[in-house]
């Protein structure tokens, strides 16, 4: 298993974070917060952001290990 | 239970009668609740000449089944069908359609509606409008 | 707003696509909520062979029309349509197509449901059912 | 216009009293039950009837006059 973790952007933050997707060393992002901050240099998260842990919807205190995707991304507006 | 992403236009109509000709339900629903979500060609006050629709693959799926699944578990339905555009479309352009068939009425009516409802709040897609003069991401899923 | 009952039989897909291309809200509708009724070959625990169904020319219409007048006055809805079919049929035909076009999916849906538990509490039809060794009237309408 | 009262019998009803429309003069049927009990000549009317007169749901006490179309049907099933 890989010892990073892959954080991704969709829509708004994409273009807001200036990626799409980023990996970070496992051993700096503890939460999906802290890997927001690692992979964004500290930008200030916006309000409404939704955070998946390997597609499944998490807060930002839960903890993530080597080799989860993160996934950061605004509310959906499909259908 | 059947679920599809595609970049390709679709004409839904067409696709549930031919999902409905390979169904192995035939004679055995008395009810088939259809959504038809399409592209308008105004939003919030604003002329709207394309829009382009990002998902999340891999997520997006599993959401699709996810939603499929508890609605099949709430409710005594026989099947249901899910199909949704990406990428870039115009206006008229069906964006999702969501069918349900089963024996009654009530079920279909619910699970199609309960379908949507959860697409709308929980599966991965995102819209972003071109207007005349700028784009912009859509914010409110109304 | 329009309104059939038919002895032939129909494709309620094909009918709505070919009611779409003559409307005139292309572009204004995002939302289409549609039901279909079919004949199953089951029904209160016996195999239906055929069905015949009954209704009151010239009544059955004027309450069509009056719950389509009630669900645009009720609803935001750009038009609906209702074709029911009359006659004999055979498990598996389409008996009835109820859709409701709107801008939002949540009238929509409303008004789609109100239009068939209106249909199937106020407009005169009436089912007979041929098993295989009677025929006999339906007398619940679930 | 007519003197006469049209009544109409639909479905199980139309097979119970053995005809699908009769006459009726307008002098002897001043309400819906009146015209019921002479068009079918003094039947029970099962409990469920629903009627019309001309093509609105009405009671069994509502008045019909000379012309009125009424009718006697089960409950409805069709959709």
């Amino acid at each position: 298993m890989s010892d990073a973790i892959t954080v991704k952007f969709f829509a708004s933050l994409r273009e807001a974070v200036g990626k799409a997707d980023t990996e970070i060393p496992a051993l700096e992002a503890a939460t999906v917060l802290q890997a927001w901050q690692q992979a964004t240099g500290n930008m200030v998260m916006p309000e409404n952001t939704l955070m998946a842990v390997n597609m499944d919807y998490v807060d930002a205190d839960t903890h993530i290990k080597a080799g989860d995707e993160v996934a950061f991304f605004p509310p959906v507006t499909g259908g | 239970m059947h679920i599809e992403i595609q970049p390709q236009p679709f004409e839904p109509y067409t696709r549930l009668q031919q999902y409905q000709q390979q169904a192995d339900f035939a004679g055995r629903y008395g009810a088939t609740a259809v959504f038809v979500g399409s592209m308008r060609e105004f939003n919030q006050g604003d002329d709207v000449e394309a829009m382009w629709l990002e998902h999340y693959p891999g997520m997006t799926e599993k959401y699709l089944q996810k939603i499929s699944e508890e609605a099949a578990q709430k409710w005594d339905i026989l099947d249901s069908l899910i199909i949704h555009r990406v990428g870039e479309m115009h206006p008229n352009d069906p964006i999702v359609l969501v069918a349900v068939w089963s024996a009654h009425r009530a079920a279909a009516f619910d699970a199609s509606r309960y379908l949507m409802e959860e697409l709308k709040s929980r599966a991965p897609f995102w819209k972003k409008e071109t207007l005349p003069e700028k784009t912009r991401w859509v914010d409110k899923n109304t």
